[in-house]
């Protein structure tokens, strides 16, 4: 749960810069933000595309949900599904879910939402053909059938019992002439959606500006926005972020390192919030055959790695509040996520050490570490890596390019996060990386099987003891590391009403000017 | 004149070639660009089939005449991190970097010609010591911290200036200043040198003994002398301020080309990236040529021939 | 020849006392020019004649206040037409420089600023100095260009330096420099750098502008032909100082310093030189005018010295004719 | 530059007199440039005898402590730490040997590149010259960071590959430089009277040409190695330099800019060595010219 950061007794120095700087910023009132109820929030990486199919950046999600709606929503509390675009549903079979679907909502280009934008929709992002960049979020969707002009029909590939968790997630409704008529890249030119904010101007890799959407139906779940406007911003240096935070530019960052973070709580006109979220951070290995590194390839050299790093160490100094060490790799609240029986590698140099040797290893090895975020993080753990004489050179560049070299199998170890699209089932965290999707570099059939079984059967006793058989599996043979979950801190205007959640989700229609 | 001019128009054609050549090659440098633009989960057919839209398949040569032949047209091909095409994304970008280009040029010239032109009114004093003791130091900051203690200075600690952004002229302040300092050295130097050696020209005692005022001895007679070698200058300054926009660009969060550039780098996004190479050199040539082109028109014996 | 010409003694329009230039280098200050003293007259050309280094050139610019930025000026009495121009200011001097007084230099080639055409410099004095129109100044330019014998003035006014002649700019010089009808014109070898037709051509129109205009003309030069030529007045050089002054007819017919007299000997006078008879010069070098000067400064040349040079040299006066010498009379 | 004035006497000949150090000693941009550098070269060989800590050991209990001067500070650690618990002194220490290596290897790779063209072009004029004087166009209308971005971005990251893609990036100013030097110097008797004994052209430009316009060589090459290193530090600053855990300045000051705003030693210490640097080799670079210049022009 949320927990605000207010002065921690710090043994740190706070600069002189610091104090001077929180001394005129809060005695200057720069809250014109406040007055015309804009929020200002700045974010570090600008989506490849504002169609929340085409791109998997949390930046992405966030908007999806503002601008978009959802066929069900889940309650940010009490975890429970309540209609949303739709009234209600219903299962009629194992495969195929039936929607009442709301009636009087208009997109915010006026179009009607009804059965058909569902339709279209949904087919469309199901064709792989159409490339959605989200591929796990959809690839269970045979299709989507119309009954009436408000009832609908979903029909998945095989059971799936995840579906009603992912319709109230990342699976967005989109105006079906409007789509139909300008395909993805219109979309992302001109977002229309249904939701409490639409778009007003977007300028590629620059901002995206929203309104409130006046004519947001009275009965959704998520309520009406009170802030009027919203700005978001790019800006990809950290400390630019901060900058603005401090200088009363911006009103909301995120993703703020935790010793910037801590800093931050003594600004007098800040609030600094921070939780644990959803996102799980892992070290990945390409154990496939054309491994960069055929060292992987050998479950010692694997085991080494997860005996050389000090999880624990660096969650209590670097990661921060809010984190603990994973032992499997989900994020334990998800259906399905547990680390029963999976055995616990614990920080021991010397074994990784006499592990490397009986692998041949004994003067250690080069390699690489691709990495996109926490670049603190890496680089304690290559440190950690030295020290047992694994030298691992770090490759640091965007989410983009990272997943790109995992893909092309040109990153032999990938030190990875993943935020499950905000949804709480293990479908959507381990099964992107080992069902020979692709984002798998392990290729291993019985894991693949064990996952679709848990992903496919109906019966929640079938599908938890399948993850857990999954989970246990992967981490006997190392085949990744599961390392930490990730906090997440915030640092806003202390003017700003607003509340954190664990899955990462920025809720801009709850937030409010004190 | 016409001849002399024709020579450089010729040469500066040549030279855009040139550095077209390099730009293509730039994209070749990266690999199979079929699979780069077919994107992450193409299946093989797909990159054939982009190889053999694209004429991937095809000599280079042809390849290079194609692509050559496309972007004299204005088409700049596809952006593949943002999926728009390249042309309008770059020109949308361009503007508040030429503006940003101008603004520290002009900034640069600004400091420059005062201390340049007093430097040398008042060579080997102190003045002139101090004047060169601050070239000095100001080439030996780097721009990126300097920005960095800019912000820290005008928009932490005094609250004056917006930190990031191009939305008003006060956001383009400390970029501007954070890239325009560096180029004013050496625009000092060249005033001053030159500024020296025209204070010392007959001419300048003959106006002197006219009984003008100091104010038109020196910004009549001697600027308009020694401002023909900055004239030059001016051009390749524009052209590294162009470039060197990028690190200012990205920490200002200003969104124009150098900013563009920088991310498309990151994200390997690399029809946008060999785009702005290629635009930036070709701006150079021009001003390099339109710089020649001013140089004859300042100087009369160049002009009037 | 000069001489011949009587001298029109008008009021005294340039009156110079005691003026001293020193110059600093590195091995100490040179004292270029040494308490020279002299007057020139309205209508009355003088010429300050010596050999180059012996600071003439300093003078004239020392007048002017147009000394380079290493020299500094002494002196007594500087008066233009009776206002003193020592304790002017800078705004003072401004104002009489081009306007009152004005300067016509050595080098033509580089005299004029080669980026601004003939007609916008030529036109800059009357413009600063009377705020005439561009009509006016065009005009008078037009019309002075007349004068120094340029045909075609009108289009001459539209054209840069580097498109004229060496002479044609000289003349441009000396146009521009009588465009507000100054009373005092200070010469400094106007015609040196000049080819030799040409030369004569320049000096000539010098004189004839003097004569026509009536001013005071200072001529600056190092060549005795000149001098006999067109100077009422000559002032000889040396040193750093006024040896000898008188009217030319005077100085010509008995000079009094050994200087000068071995100048004389120095170029063929018709009448005066043999012909085939050989000419004099004169041996040894300048002195070094660094550090304490005193005594005469040609006594280390001088074929008449003695011990007395090294100590304050007397002057000498008969009617207008002054020299400065231990002696009051060169022996025969 | 200003034109040679005698090369054959040229103030810094290859065994300066006494004289030209006294010359030397008088100008005191290069004796305070050149002794700051002196001391920086020493502190970089001297670097792992110098530095208290191993600067690549991180001690995660001991993260971003303040250097010695702040009250909790420490001789521990005189600099402080940085966020992952190294030794700053020892960073900063070694930071000294990449920026200088960077400076020393791009100077070298883009001067024989320069020189070669320059020399070439100066010697023989004509066609030779025509060539070299495209190529230099040419490559100063391309931007330089950019295309460095670009290639490091596309080769990916390291110290020689940095080294490499300035090197290659880098030569016009020898080329140019070293082209009008050539080009005096080949006007003289000597250089004439050799072509008439018939040496040969190698031999000539080597043993008679290259000494004689080496001290122009050592002012470019002391300006270029300068602008290295800042394009370095640049590079670094925007993650497409050397890659970490390597204690490059640029990547120092890039990874402190994070805690700037609370830890502002963090970065000023890196950017103040950095300045620092490029301000002595900046201040011998011009007061060699200077010396070379007889005019004293600057």
């Amino acid at each position: 749960m949320p927990s605000r950061l207010f002065a921690r007794p710090g043994r740190r120095i706070v600069t002189v810069a610091m104090l001077a700087a929180g001394l005129i910023a809060g005695a200057g009132s720069v809250w014109a933000s406040k007055s015309d109820n804009t929020v200002r929030f700045a974010y570090d990486q600008a989506p490849e595309s504002v169609d929340p199919y085409f791109n998997n950046v949390r930046i992405g999600v966030i908007i999806g949900a503002n601008v978009w709606d959802t066929l069900v929503y889940r309650d940010s509390i009490t975890n429970e599904y309540k209609g949303n675009l739709a009234k209600s549903w219903k299962q009629i079979d194992e495969r195929t879910i039936e929607f009442d679907l709301r009636e009087g909502v208009k997109f915010h280009n006026g179009e009607e939402f009804d059965a058909d934008s569902v339709v279209y929709t949904l087919n469309f992002v199901a064709d792989p053909a159409n490339k959605v960049t989200t591929q796990a979020n959809v690839n269970w969707i045979e299709k989507a059938v119309k009954v009436s002009k408000y009832k609908v029909r979903v029909i998945t590939k095989k059971v799936f019992p995840a579906a009603i968790e992912y319709l109230a997630g990342p699976v967005v409704m989109h105006p079906a002439k409007y789509y139909a008529e300008v395909g993805p890249k219109g979309m992302n030119a001109k977002p229309v959606g249904t939701g409490p904010f639409k778009v007003t101007q977007y300028t590629p890799g620059k901002s995206i500006r929203l309104e409130r959407n006046a004519d947001y139906f009275k009965d959704s779940p998520k309520g009406t926005p009170k802030i009027a406007k919203l700005e978001i911003r790019f800006i990809p240096d950290r400390q630019t972020q901060m900058a603005e935070a401090l200088a009363g530019g911006t009103d909301f960052i995120m993703h703020v390192p935790k010793d910037q973070a801590e800093q931050a709580a003594k600004v007098p006109h800040l609030q600094v919030v921070s939780g644990e979220t959803m996102r799980i951070v892992f070290m990945q290995f390409d154990t496939l055959e054309a491994t960069p590194t055929a060292a992987l390839k050998d479950i010692r050299v694997r085991k080494a790695i997860s005996h050389a790093i000090n999880r624990e160490a660096i969650v209590k100094n670097i990661v921060g509040a809010g984190s603990r060490v994973l032992n499997t790799q989900c994020f334990p609240s998800q259906f399905g996520c547990t680390d029963e029986g999976a055995p616990r590698y614990a920080y021991d140099p010397a074994l990784a050490k006499k592990l490397l040797a009986e692998a041949g290893y004994a003067n250690g090895f080069d390699t690489e570490l691709y990495a996109y975020r926490e670049r603190n993080q890496t680089e304690a753990m290559i440190n950690d890596l030295k020290a047992v004489g694994i030298r691992a050179k770090l490759n640091f560049s965007q989410y983009a390019a990272m997943r790109d070299a995992v893909r092309s199998n040109k990153a032999p170890m990938t030190h990875q996060t993943w935020g499950s699209f905000s949804v709480n089932d293990v479908s959507a965290s381990t099964p992107v990386y080992f069902t020979f999707e692709a984002d798998d570099v392990t290729h291993d059939a019985a894991v693949r099987d064990m996952l679709l079984k848990g992903n496919n059967s109906v019966d929640p006793a079938v599908r938890k003891q399948a993850y857990q058989q999954a989970l246990k599996h992967i981490a006997d043979n190392a085949y990744s590391l599961p390392l930490w979950s990730l906090p997440v801190y915030y640092v806003a205007s202390k003017e700003l009403s607003f509340s954190a959640y664990p899955d990462e989700m920025v809720r801009f229609w709850e937030m409010s000017w004190k | 004149m016409h001849i002399y001019m024709l020579k450089r128009l010729g040469l500066a054609v040549l030279v855009a070639l040139a550095v077209s050549m390099i730009a293509f090659g730039l994209l070749r440098l990266s690999g199979d660009p079929a699979i780069a633009i077919a994107g992450e989960g193409a299946t093989q057919a797909d990159i054939v089939l982009v190889r053999q839209t694209y004429g991937f398949d095809r000599p280079l040569p042809v390849q290079y005449a194609e692509w050559l032949g496309r972007t004299l047209r204005g088409d700049l091909g596809e952006s593949i991190y943002f999926k728009t095409p390249a042309a309008p994304l770059i020109l949308s970008k361009l503007q508040t970097t030429l503006v940003l280009g101008l603004l520290s040029l002009a900034f640069a010239l600004v400091i420059s010609v005062p201390l340049g032109v007093l430097a040398a009114l008042y060579r080997n004093s102190w003045i002139d010591r101090l004047c060169l003791g601050l070239a000095v130091i100001g080439q030996a900051l780097p721009n990126f911290f300097f920005a960095l203690l800019l912000i820290m200075l005008f928009s932490i600690v005094l609250h004056w200036l917006p930190v990031s952004g191009s939305d008003s002229w006060q956001h383009f302040i400390m970029p501007t200043v954070a890239l325009g300092y560096y180029a004013a050295p050496a625009f000092m130097r060249l005033i001053r040198a030159g500024m020296i050696e025209v204070l010392d020209a007959d001419y300048i005692r003959t106006a002197r003994a006219k009984g003008l005022p100091a104010s038109t001895v020196i910004f009549k007679h001697a600027l308009r002398n020694a401002v023909v070698p900055v004239v030059a200058l001016t051009a390749v300054q524009l052209g590294y301020l162009l470039g060197g926009s990028v690190v200012v660009e990205t920490i200002f969060a200003l969104d124009g080309l150098g900013y563009l550039a920088y991310q498309s780098i990151t994200f390997k996004d690399f029809p946008v990236m060999q785009s702005i190479v290629l635009l930036l050199s070709v701006i150079y040539v021009v001003l390099t040529l339109a710089s020649d082109v001013a140089n004859a028109w300042l100087d009369p014996r160049i002009r009037v021939a | 020849m000069a001489h011949d010409r009587v001298p029109q003694t008008g009021d005294v329009v340039l009156d110079v006392r005691g003026l001293s230039v020193d110059i600093a280098t590195p091995a100490g200050a040179l004292h270029a020019v040494r308490d020279v003293s002299f007057q020139v007259r309205r209508g009355e050309t003088l010429c300050i004649v010596g050999e180059s280094g012996c600071g003439k050139s300093m003078t004239s610019l020392a007048l002017m206040s147009l000394l380079p930025r290493a020299a500094t000026r002494r002196v007594g009495t500087l008066a233009l037409l009776g206002e003193d121009l020592a304790t002017a200011t800078r705004r003072r001097i401004n104002a009489l420089r081009g306007d009152r007084m004005a300067m016509i230099f050595q080098e033509p080639m580089t005299a004029l600023n080669p980026a601004y055409t003939i007609g916008d410099q030529l036109m800059e004095p009357l413009r600063h100095h009377r705020g005439a129109t561009p009509m006016q100044a065009r005009k008078r330019a037009i019309e002075l260009l007349g004068k120094v014998g340029i045909a075609a003035a009108g289009e001459r006014l539209g054209q840069y330096p580097h498109q004229l002649s060496g002479g044609l700019r000289q003349r441009v010089m000396i146009a521009m420099a009588l465009m507000c009808a100054p009373e005092l014109l200070i010469a400094d070898e106007p015609s040196t750098a000049l080819d030799v037709t040409i030369q004569a051509q320049i000096l000539r129109l010098l004189a004839d502008l003097q004569q026509e205009l009536g001013i005071a003309m200072m001529l600056i030069t190092h060549d005795l032909g000149v001098v006999a030529r067109i100077a009422h007045r000559v002032a000889v050089m040396y040193a750093g100082e006024i040896v000898e002054e008188g009217t030319a007819e005077e100085l010509f017919a008995s000079p009094r310093h050994p200087y000068t007299q071995g100048l004389l000997s120095c170029i063929p006078v018709p009448g005066r030189t043999a012909p085939g008879g050989q000419l004099g010069t004169i041996a040894g070098t300048v002195p070094s005018l660094i550090g304490e000067v005193h005594g005469c400064g040609f006594r280390e040349r001088c074929p008449h010295a003695q011990p007395q040079c090294a100590q304050t040299v007397p002057q000498h006066h008969v009617a207008q004719h002054a020299w400065r010498c231990i002696l009051e009379a060169l022996p025969a | 530059m200003a034109a040679l004035a005698q090369p054959a006497g040229s103030p810094l000949q290859l065994i300066p007199t006494r004289s030209v150090w006294q010359r030397i000693w008088r100008n005191k941009a290069v004796v305070v440039g050149g002794g700051l550098l002196l001391l920086m070269v020493l502190v970089a060989l001297l670097a792992p005898w110098l530095s208290p800590h191993d600067p690549y050991a991180q001690d995660l209990a001991q993260r971003t402590v303040p250097p010695v001067w702040y009250s909790a500070g420490s001789w521990l650690h005189p600099l402080g730490t940085d966020p992952l618990g190294r030794d700053y002194l020892s960073r900063l220490l070694f930071g000294a040997r990449i920026s200088l290596l960077i400076g020393v290897s791009v100077a070298i790779i883009s001067g024989l590149i320069g020189t070669t063209m320059g020399m070439l072009a100066g010697y023989f004029g004509g066609k030779a010259d025509l060539v070299v004087s495209f190529l230099v166009t040419t490559r100063l209308s391309m931007p330089v960071i950019l295309v460095a971005l670009a290639t490091v971005a596309l080769i990916g990251g390291s110290l020689w590959v940095v080294i490499l893609v300035l090197g290659l990036l880098k030569w016009d100013r020898f080329a140019v430089v070293m082209r009008s030097a050539t080009q005096q110097v080949r006007s003289l008797d000597y250089v004439a009277a050799a072509q008439s004994a018939g040496a040969s052209t190698t031999r000539i430009l080597l043993g008679e040409v290259l000494p004689n316009v080496l001290p122009h060589l050592i002012v470019v090459a002391t300006l270029e190695a300068a602008s290295a290193i800042l394009l370095e530090a640049a590079l670094s600053f925007l993650g497409l330099g050397v890659q970490p855990p390597l204690p490059s300045w640029g990547l120092m000051i890039s990874e402190a800019k994070a805690y700037m705003f609370f830890s502002f030693w963090l970065i000023a210490i890196p950017g103040s060595a950095l300045a620092v640097l490029i301000f002595a080799i900046n201040l011998a670079g011009d007061g060699l010219r200077d010396l070379l210049a007889p005019e004293g022009r600057a």
